[in-house]
Order: structure tokens, then C-alpha cells, then sequence
């Protein structure tokens, strides 16, 4: 095991930096400017059942230290993605990906975690109870302990591959639906989604998103997201992932120390392509400097 | 896609709100008309799109109007400040399509990259026709230069007829062309699209988060599925349009 | 009535800018500084009932756009405040004032808004309901809609002068408590007080705050607040009160297009003095260049 | 309190990471031993606190110690670089206690206070004697400047006995002296509490939101009541200190 290396839910990852969900694609773009294979693994776009279009356009706004997205879980819908991306995905990374999965009901997590848990190159389930950005599921289940629950119970049956829950952080009390995940299965939680948010355009006087509101990412949600993965790492005994805001080695080891696991890196590959491969590259001496000798030991 | 840290060469105001950019790096890629670049803006976290004018050398020339708190940052860069950018984005246009006789239609900033189209077009010894469309005297920059290059015709229309034709650039179409290529805001393009006699490419603007095709930030609906504007565009050709509304 | 002039509960103030409690103390050092009769008016340091010291050093830390604070309430209690306070304040400042109150029970409130209630300087009442950083009461009872009632409710009969309630953004649902207290017969609601955040110190591992976690304000949750002004603004029929990250002319604007009608400035003053006086000189430039007349239009 | 464009004249490594920056500006005021100036800082939304070393004409000089990415920042800043400031801020020492032969003692980056004190009460024709501890000899800086003002003795103490005497302050404090004036980390504050034999003032220093008394974000609890670091303090008689534990 190397230094950076971390065990995460049984699969040891060469290192914690795992793009998030929604900014990396299915891997391709980034895998023309770097060798992807550099990073612990990386979660592919939110798939459905369906294929979506997602929201109309405007889906993007710029915030202090962070933007507003929302683009509505724009993807080819759960057999694309197993019949076309993930062949194309092998033949440029080869580690286990983590699948990042959404729903509009219970059964539409079930059928498309069913199909994701045969494909070999999967190697977690990322359930996405917690989209800010898309009516009438999504983030609804996320709010609620008790519905929370019932979508990782559901999931669980269908799968052997590690399930990990994707929390948002729109809540009065994340630890009581980081628990509820946790008693009905999950493998390990990840934190935070999107901050709920808004912009204004002052030339039309309306919203600058199409969708109204869209979802705050990037530094500005770091210290919320650092409180988060506090709260509930210590209040359950299964791995936490966080993310939020997360730009530099010194963010990832902050999360280390909060009590991560893992870290998931969002908003940051989006205005640097190669943010991972920077990070992971600025670990060890920042590492050196804090005297860590391995990330295990944080 | 390369990113690059330039260096700024010149920054200078054309027109009313208008600036002429140019920035010195060290491209590998060669840059194709109607592609652009992505400019980080210090203190601003997303980066802004601006297409590209005119590439000599080592040098990236762009045209950007100040509508945000980005562009009044970038217009007050001078000589000598760096800019990290990404630049060789999106597809750009195609030229082989564009019979003997082009025409191309520019409005307002959806003009600039016209002009690296109309150079290279010229290169391949087409007869390029030229109608630019602003909104008064006092947006109107660069129609000498296209004429400059050696461009058959270039007719320039204003809103308010303060000069040129007045009008619309769809009150001032030639009768013949084989071709057209078209940038401007999206009820310009739409008024071309209607407008014209022949096939041709659109480029369109949306709001982007990356800008090389990893955010669905700017996706839009076309005939043949969806596309991302900065990577799939941001020249869609009239034949694959899907109109809004 | 001039340009800038909006009415906030019946009384007129001469523009909408509002120093926000815990920003401004009693509104002295500011006076050193400049006339701070250019003011809407202010909201005083969080007043309780008995006099507190709040919590242990550090009590601040750094944040991308924005800080965290954990100071917890430090204030002379009611009494002091009334006896020396504000015949000090008399002497600088000409207007009504907004007195803030916090409390850890229904009789706190009662006890201190019973008495401010009483003093002619106080203009308007804005209960704190929403406090993060202090335990067994403030943020509690921010986070229910029947508690949040309860003490607009048991403050309501003490008063006769406009209450305000004062909200919490770390909740599920902002709308129904916002909904809550104006049932309850609030008069206004401001909102957002801080997002709850973390930060830990690298080197000692440590959280940098003395109270572990504590309040993020600052540019960086502004999207947060302008969602938020935008939900409850569409939701009740009594005024709102911007408040969130604040720095700018535009930020005002953009805050009284989500539907304020007044606008809190917080942070902002700490790292600028002058921030107030130089955004409500900059008002009229920014309304001129998008055709804005009267603020009381929007 | 002024807030004050300053202009960096200079910005110079003294010791290990401890930068010394001369920052111009029209001061207004007059600044006393022991005030500290706030300066905004780019990409920081917090100002930095940073005692005042020395004043001469319109230039204050600060020595401070890259500590995080806010110091780091300053530590890069250069000849006419701009920084906004926040000057004249505390309470400063009082020199009107020190008797006739007071004792000055600094640790580390709390040595830089001590300066301008002993250069004011040198004016008043007191005899001086200062203590400066250092971690090792890396971190040394500026014993002889306080030497060339012509103060009575300077005595360096090290942790590691590099240079100077091997120890704490509290090892090399001398026999003699009418009063205490100390600034550096409350360690070392507490030590020369217990080790003092007259009265004293003790410079304390603690994370700001403000600087100016606003955001009651450094209060700390004293004999007399609560008191603000930024307002109040830094600087508290011994008589008043009330140590935590």
C-alpha cells in the first residue's frame, strides 16, 4: 500500500481523489488531456431508468467562490450508459468505477442499481438521494429519514456491489438520515450535494436559471461541507466520503481530518481540467509538511 | 484543448463596450474559425468563453463586449499581465462546405470569429460576401478590416440607420451566395435561419460551467439528439436545428 | 419620500440598508467612523436576558468568501442594555433602531422583549430564532414551526411594536416555519442568519473554533440567502428582510428582486467599516444603469 | 482607526519566514508601541492583524511571520504592491508606567512591538534592558537593531542554545528593573507573569473578525470585566489578566 492509498468499502484505492458525480462525465474528455487511471476512481454521470435531457438552458451561473448549476440529471438513461459508455470507458480507465445512480421512485432506483450490479467494471453504487435540481424525487427522498432508508433497503436487495448513500446537505438534521442509511444498509455515505440556491438576473429582474434555483458547489460550500462530514462520521461507524468544494491537497486532508474516508472532487475539474492529477500530485508534500506518513493513519 | 498561461499583448477599447484582445502563448494545436477559449478571471470562479478573432503565431486575438463583472475584469488587463486559459474549444466551422460564394453574417459580437473564417476562406480563394449587423454607430468596429482582407462585399446595417443600411442584417442579404455562415444573438440567427436561400452553419453562445464538455452545462436539443454547445458546437448546421419556442 | 426610501412595518426608513446584529455592537465604533445616521437604521449586538460572555477563543475563522463565527452571544443582558446602551446610542444616532433578542426559553424572549418594548429608540423587534452557535435554545427554535410560533406568539402579547422573525437557513423547509411565525403574528421575517459550518486546523487537527462548529456569512452564501428571500417572499404576505452575504449596490438590488423589502448587511462591515455608507452611496449609479427609479418599485 | 491605501516600499526575508515590510501611506494619526494595523489581503476575506514595528514619517514598518495562506500571500508582495490597511488599532502600551529602568521581553514574532516601545521610552531618557527569546538561530532576527538604539543591555535566549543563552526568557531576565513591558505567545506570557517581580503590561494576541471592536470575536474575561483583544487590548496590565485554565 502506498502512501495516498485508502480502503474504501473492501476495494483499496491508490489514493482518496475521486471526481465527483455530474463533473467528470463518463471519464472520455479528461481522459484526452491526462491518464485517468491516476486517479482512486471517479463517479460517472447520475444515471437513470430513463434517458433525461435534463433542464432547458440557462443551467449554469457564477457565484462568490463557487457556482449554481442546474442541469437535471442530463443522461443517456441506464442501458446507454451500460451499453455504450461503459465499453468505451474501459478501454481508457481500469479500475472500478463508482456508478452514480437516480430516481424518480423506489423502483426506478431499484432497476437501474438491478442492471448497474452486473457489470464487472462498476465497483460501488453511488446513490443519489439528494439532487437539488429535478421535481418529484431526487432530493425529496433525501429530507427524510424513513424514505431515505426505504431507497437504500430497496437497493441493497438487488445488489452485492457496496451501496453508498449521497446525502444533501438542504436539511435541519443530516445525522438522522446519515443513521437511518446506515441501519437500513448502506456501505458508506457520501457528503454533501449541492447547496439550494439562486441568482438573479438585475437586467430582467428573473431568475438566472431556467430552473429557478439551482445547486451552490465550488469553495464556497466548503466549510458546511467539512461540518457535515464531521457530524455524521461521528455519529455512524461506516465509511464517509466528502466532498464539497474541495480544490487542493490541503482541502483533501482537512476532509481526512474531519473524518473522511475518501474524498470526492466536484466544481474543481470544471474550471481546472486537471485539479485531480494536481491534487494528487501536491499530497505528498503536503503531507510532509503536517508530518503524515500515510493518509490511512488520518 | 491546451491550457495555456498567456500573456496579455495589447487590450484596447473598439467600440462602446467593445475591446480588441490579444494574447501571447505557446499554442501547439492549430485553432479552427469558430472555435474559442476559456479565460479564468481572477476573483471570478467560472471561466468566460470568448471566440476567437484572428491567431498569428504565437498570438490569440479576441473580441469581447463588457456585460458582466468578468468582462469589466477583463477589459482592465494591460500588457503584460498572464491569463490562464484553455484554448481550442469546441468544433468550429466547417469551410468545406462553402461552395465558391460564401456569405457571412455577423451581429454584434457574433461578429469577431467571422473574421478568422473570412481570412481562411480567402486563403482558399472563395469570393466572400460580408454583411455585419450592430446596433448603432457606436457598436460598429472592424468592417474596414474584412474589406482589408479582400472580401468582395461588406455591407454594414444598424439598428438605427445611424450608419450603413438601416435595419436588420436580414434587410441587407445579397441576392446570390452558395453558403452561409452565421454568428450573432439568437433572434438574429433566427431571422437568418428563415431569411436564407442556401444551407449553412450557426454558432451559438450559451452560459457554460467547463466549456469542454464535461458539465451538460450548455446543452441543447437538435435533430439529430443532443449536443453541447462548446463541445458538439458551438457551430450547429441549419439542417440539425431545433428551435427553442 | 426619496429614491432609496422603503417603508419596513409602517415606518419609513430613508433607504434599506440595515447593518445586521453582531456586526455593528451598539453602533458606537461605527459612529467614530461616520455619521451612521445615513443608515435605514441598524440592528443592535443579540440581546438576552441575563448578561453572557458566549463561548471560548478562537471564535473566529478564515472561509473562502466569507467566515465562520462561534461568538455565541456575548452581550451586557437586557438591563445594561437599556441603562447604558442605549442613552450612549441616543447620542449618535436619530432613529429607530432595531433591537435584536435572543433568549434559551419562551420567557426569555417574553422577559427581554418586554422591556425593549418599552424604550422609544426601539423601532422594530427581531427575535432570533436562529442562533447557531449557542446550546439549548436560539437555533432550536428556528428549526420547528410550532416552536418558532410559540415565541412569536408569547412575544406578540408583549409588544405593540413590529416583530420580526428572524430565520435559520439549516432547515429542510424555510417556508413552513417563515409560514409559521406569520400566523403567529410576526411582522416580518429576515432571513438568512448563518449557514453552519467547520473548519479544522491542519496542524493541531483540531476544529479551529473553540465551539467546534459556528456560522458561515459572507459573500459566500449569498445564493443561499437570495433562494431563500425568493422562497418566502412568494410565500407569505408580510415584508422580508434580506440578509446574507451582502457587499454591494447590486447585491441589494438583486435581494429586493428576490422579493426583500429591506436588505441586512453583515459581514461585510467587519472587513470593511465603511461598507454601509459606501453601498448606500452607491445605490443611486446602480438603479440609474438598469432604469430603476424609486427602490420602493421593485 | 484609518483606513489606508498603503504602497509596500519593501518586503524582505529577516529570518526564517519572518518577512519585514515598510508599507507608505498618509497617516494621520499618531501610532503608539503596541497598536497593531489590519490588512486586507487578496483572495482573503478576513484582514490580517499585524503589530506595528516601527514608524517613521509616513511609513509604518511590520515584521510578521508566515504562519498560512494569508501570510504567505503578503509574504509575496512587492515594491508598489497596494494593500488596503486598517491603522491605529488597540490600545497600545502605556509608557507613563515604566519607571526608570523598564524591561522589555519579547518572544519571536512578539518581539516586533517591543521596538518601537523601547525607541519611545529611550526618547524619554529611560535605561532599557531587553530579553528576546527565539526558538534556534534561524529565527533570530533584528537584537542588534535594538542594541544600535541604545538600549542599556540585550540578552537572546534559544530554545536550543544555537546563540544566546540556551532556554526561555525566564532564564536570561535580569536583576534589576521598575517595570515589565512583554509581548509574544501566551506560554511565554505566562512564564514571565509567574517570573516578574513589578508590575507590567502583557501584549496579547488572538483571531480576529474585525480588528476594530465590533464583532466581539477576540473578547477574553480579565479581573475587570470582559474585554476585547482588538479594543481594549492588546495590551492588559497584569493586574487585570485573568489566565484561562
Amino acid at each position: 500500500m502506498g502512501r495516498l492509498s485508502v480502503t474504501l468499502c473492501g476495494i483499496e484505492i491508490d489514493n482518496p481523489i475521486i471526481p465527483a458525480s455530474g463533473t467528470f462525465g463518463f471519464g472520455y474528455e479528461f481522459a484526452e488531456l491526462y491518464d485517468i487511471n491516476c486517479l482512486g476512481t471517479f463517479s460517472f454521470k447520475g444515471t437513470t431508468k430513463d434517458p433525461r435531457f435534463g433542464n432547458e438552458t440557462p443551467r449554469i451561473a457564477e457565484a462568490p467562490a463557487g457556482m449554481l448549476n442546474a442541469v437535471g440529471l442530463q443522461n443517456p438513461g441506464v442501458d446507454k450508459v451500460i451499453s455504450e459508455e461503459l465499453p468505451k470507458l474501459k478501454e481508457v480507465f481500469h479500475k472500478p468505477v463508482m456508478a452514480n445512480v437516480s430516481g424518480f421512485s423506489i423502483d426506478d432506483y431499484v432497476t437501474t442499481c438491478e442492471k448497474l450490479d452486473k457489470e464487472p467494471q462498476v465497483g460501488w453504487l453511488e446513490i443519489n438521494i439528494s439532487c437539488p435540481n429535478v421535481h418529484g424525487g431526487g432530493m425529496s427522498f433525501g429530507t427524510d429519514p424513513n424514505a431515505a432508508a426505504e431507497v437504500i433497503r430497496a437497493v441493497k436487495k438487488v445488489t452485492t456491489k457496496p451501496v453508498i448513500a449521497k446525502l444533501s446537505p438542504n436539511v435541519t438534521d443530516i445525522v438522522s438520515i446519515a443513521k437511518a442509511c446506515e441501519e437500513a444498509g448502506a456501505d458508506a455515505i457520501s457528503l454533501i450535494n449541492t447547496l439550494l440556491g439562486m441568482r438573479i438576473n438585475l437586467k430582467t429582474r428573473k431568475p438566472l436559471l431556467a430552473n429557478t434555483t439551482g445547486g451552490l458547489s465550488g469553495p464556497a460550500v466548503f466549510p458546511v461541507a467539512v461540518r457535515c462530514v464531521w457530524q455524521v462520521s461521528h455519529a455512524v461507524s461506516i465509511p464517509v466520503i466528502g466532498m464539497g468544494g474541495v480544490s487542493s491537497a490541503e482541502d483533501v486532508l482537512e476532509m481526512l481530518m474531519a473524518g473522511a474516508t475518501a474524498v470526492e472532487v466536484g466544481a474543481a475539474n470544471l474550471v481546472d481540467p486537471y485539479a485531480c492529477p494536481k491534487i494528487i500530485e501536491a499530497l505528498p508534500g503536503a503531507m510532509d509538511k503536517l508530518g503524515i506518513q500515510n493518509l490511512s493513519e488520518l | 484543448m491546451q491550457d495555456i498561461v498567456c500573456t496579455v499583448v495589447e487590450n484596447m477599447a473598439i467600440a462602446k463596450d467593445t475591446y480588441h484582445m490579444s494574447l501571447m502563448g505557446s499554442f501547439t494545436e492549430s485553432l479552427r474559425p469558430g472555435q474559442f477559449i476559456n479565460v479564468s478571471i481572477d476573483g471570478q470562479y467560472l471561466r468566460r468563453p470568448v471566440s476567437i478573432f484572428n491567431v498569428r503565431h504565437n498570438v490569440i486575438e479576441i473580441i469581447y463586449k463588457v456585460v458582466g463583472v468578468g468582462t469589466d475584469i477583463l477589459s482592465k488587463k494591460t500588457q503584460g499581465d498572464t491569463l490562464d486559459t484553455l484554448v481550442g474549444l469546441g468544433n468550429g466551422y466547417d469551410l468545406s462546405k462553402s461552395g465558391d460564394h460564401p456569405l457571412l453574417i455577423g451581429g454584434g459580437v457574433g461578429v469577431p470569429p467571422l473574421y478568422l473564417l473570412a481570412k481562411e476562406l480567402l486563403k482558399e480563394h472563395k469570393t466572400v460576401s460580408v454583411v455585419l449587423g450592430f446596433n448603432s454607430k457606436d457598436d460598429v468596429f472592424y468592417a474596414e478590416r474584412f474589406k482589408d482582407l479582400g472580401c468582395a462585399d461588406v455591407t454594414v446595417t444598424t439598428v438605427d440607420g445611424s450608419v450603413g443600411i438601416k435595419g436588420f442584417v436580414t434587410d441587407a442579404l445579397p441576392e446570390n451566395y452558395t453558403y452561409v455562415y452565421t454568428c450573432g444573438p439568437e433572434p438574429m440567427l433566427k431571422a437568418v435561419y428563415k431569411a436564407m436561400k442556401t444551407s449553412g452553419q450557426f454558432s451559438f453562445e450559451e452560459r457554460m460551467g467547463c466549456g469542454f464538455g464535461a458539465c451538460m452545462g450548455c446543452s441543447c436539443k437538435t435533430i439529430t439528439g443532443y449536443k453541447r454547445i462548446c463541445k458538439e458546437g458551438p457551430v450547429l448546421t441549419k439542417e440539425e436545428i431545433l428551435w427553442d419556442d
